[in-house]
């Protein structure tokens, strides 16, 4: 019988290599998956790309990761938060590679990466600095630049409830980044704070369907601060 | 007799039209929210993923699973729908909400913006939701001091700063005045206690 | 107070200009929203582009209106059918015009029109004849074609319930193209099965928020053959 | 000695992974579910937006609602989950399928696909989701006849109709033999009562 449940944090993330882009959902700490990121932490891989609209909030999960220098370079829209010292430090410090992308060509970059499409013209960005290089095009009188899909190695998602198939729902503003990045990963690992029966999650409500989901490991609801 | 914030946000919330979808930026367009009368049926976007944004959440009503796009914790009105990022910033970048209220650094005559970067070699840049909110609405308003507070002016001929959209914005929100700003230049709406000869000489624009 | 639920088919249709693009729901009959076709065949508009998967089943919905000659073009994925004789007549004789599209291309083109995407690569397509005289591009070592968006003046959802405030929610596969095709009209309006409170919906499941909707109509669970 | 429509929808389903999630395009394809052992526990996709779809509904099961891509009355599984069909396609696109089986008109030893279009000019074009799926998982398998009902083979040095897909499908299952197809040529990987001489002949192409 299909179960993609994993019995714990450890097996969960078994086998995420060193030199991965993982994907980590989140909207600040809402929908961040702490406990896959301090699994990961204790699994041991390094030399890490993480994609994540956020660089890590006070000593809390993205944060943890790059305190303890696993990680290369960060991809993400807002590094800059009230408690991201960890990665102020690191970044000023030129320890940390960092490339900022528009929260909403972010989203729509990841989309693309698991939706099989080879780039797209957005709007957004056109004459800034972070277009700078980038291909540009006039459609339909409006000036667009040419975007690029986003692919991870690793997905860590933090959804609400799964079940056995890896069907995932989420609770409120949390589901955030998650759905987009549980599609464009390799290999996608989602803590939920409940696992239940296959058919007890509404089928017009699943927001991942399971075929997207690797593996689903019960962590409860966490509560970071 | 120039208006304070809380004057000010009271304005731009008579100005939104009856039934808007209105997104609002961090800080001081936020107040925009306290100004919005329940006869005026405006619905709230938060581009973190959710339409039918309520007030903040105080006490037992804060869920850290429910929070706007500055991370504060907020309330669920009736009728709200959540969606992803993906589906959030689509709706923006769509053209699908009729107004947006942003602060800024600067914005130009001819509507560009600049309010992400203050183009400080030493600052960590971080541009979240700003160039798709310059670019996802109907009409992007601004809200902000005519003058900065070195007493240079946040109205200019073109942008020193760098920029967060191009001819993006439609209307500037000041303490001094409510002036137009476009292709077509800048043009004074409506003025708070200062005329337009004051307004040209704090400016050094040819203002209309 | 704001509602977009409107007293009658009618009042739904109102408005809609001779000449238009209309996005139609639907994969074959199911979530093709029937009355609403039958209501804008009764309002009249004429000379239209009609997108939608299908070109009519039988002397159903869009075959009425392709039957009431008032249908310049059709684009669509999949025209010909077991029961599409009143287009296929049409075809023949030189009477409609045909852009066959790709279905998964179809989808996506109408998602780009409502997400403000100027164009995409797709994969889907290249090397055929759909692809004829279309831009290619060669990324990552595999091939695509650029596609552009869709939008309509007017859609026509077909959903299942649907609150005052526009918040749509669908059945089973009768979800098909309508959420998109919801995004991506200038007019979008939806018949439902049922008119349920504000707040009725749960708001983790609503499909299609109020935002893309200007119009509601109850039309009762319509039954088609 | 050949094998019917029935035994190579066996056949194709015994080669199919435990676990899958497969797509089964219409036509004789749709006979591999009849022969998917529970124990193999595949998930099917179909295109109009569904994963977990069952067996064919009958009698009271049937709605209106719930159907396969073939716009054929079917049911739903537990564990099931609906999706439009912008998302029901990148789901494809994106290469979440193991394994899509499609018919066709020919097949090339290049692994080209035609199976929409005789390519005949009084013929209405309809392509529905079959480019789509046609790149639209890691494994596209074909399953048709050998031969035409005129005797040619359908399995060609290069298509003749218009292509689907360039490149795109990896094995053949024929009435005849199992064949592998792609950037390396054809390979016959298994035979139902024929030779390899017999292929060669029947298809006048070099079969390795």
């Amino acid at each position: 019988m299909r179960n993609k449940v994993v019995s714990d944090l450890a097996a969960a993330l078994e086998g995420v290599a060193d030199g991965s882009t993982i994907l980590i959902g989140g909207f600040g700490l809402a929908g961040q998956p702490l406990a896959l990121i301090d699994a990961l932490l204790e699994q041991g891989a390094t030399d890490l790309t993480v994609v994540s609209n956020n660089a890590g909030n006070a000593e809390w999960g993205i944060a943890r990761l790059l305190q303890a220098g696993r990680v290369r370079k960060v991809v993400c829209s807002f590094p800059r938060q009230s408690d991201s010292y960890v990665f102020d430090e690191l970044y000023l410090a030129g320890k940390v590679e960092l490339e900022v992308v528009p929260q909403g060509n972010l989203a729509e970059r990841i989309r693309a990466g698991g939706a099989g499409i080879g780039g797209f013209y957005t709007p957004t960005g056109f004459g800034t600095l972070l277009a700078d290089g980038k291909e540009t095009r006039e459609i339909d009188g409006r000036m667009y630049v040419l975007e690029s899909p986003i692919r991870g190695d690793v997905a860590l998602i933090g959804a609400f409830r799964g079940d056995r198939l890896g069907n995932l729902v989420y609770r409120k503003t949390s589901r955030n980044f998650n759905p987009m990045m549980a599609t464009a990963a390799a290999l996608t690992i989602a803590s939920v704070a409940e696992v239940v029966e296959a058919g007890a999650l509404d089928p017009e409500a699943v927001v991942t369907p399971g075929i997207f989901v690797d593996r689903v490991v019960a962590v409860g609801q966490e509560e970071a601060a | 007799m120039s208006l304070d914030r809380d004057a000010l946000a009271a304005r731009i919330a008579r100005d939104i039209p009856y039934g808007a979808y209105v997104n609002l930026g961090i800080g001081a367009p936020t107040l925009v929210a306290n100004h919005l009368e329940p006869a005026l049926d405006v619905i709230l976007h938060t581009e973190n993923g959710m339409l039918g944004m309520g007030p903040a959440a105080t006490g037992d009503d804060i869920d850290q699973d429910l929070i706007n796009a500055g991370k504060q914790p907020v309330t669920e009105l009736p009728g709200a729908a959540y969606f992803s990022q993906a589906d959030s910033f689509a709706m923006m970048r769509g053209g699908h909400l009729d107004v947006c209220v942003l602060g800024a650094y600067q914005v130009s005559v001819h509507g560009d913006l600049a309010n992400w970067h203050t183009g400080d070699p030493g600052a960590i840049p971080a541009v979240g939701g700003a160039m798709d909110l310059a670019i996802g609405a109907k009409a992007v308003w601004v809200m902000m001091d005519l003058l900065a507070k070195d007493g240079t002016a946040k109205l200019v001929q073109a942008c020193s700063y760098p920029l967060t959209g191009v001819g993006c914005v439609s209307r500037v929100y000041t303490d001094r005045a409510v002036i137009e700003v476009g292709s077509g230049g800048a043009r004074v709406l409506d003025t708070f206690g200062t005329t337009l000869d004051d307004l040209r000489e704090l400016t050094g624009l040819d203002l209309t």
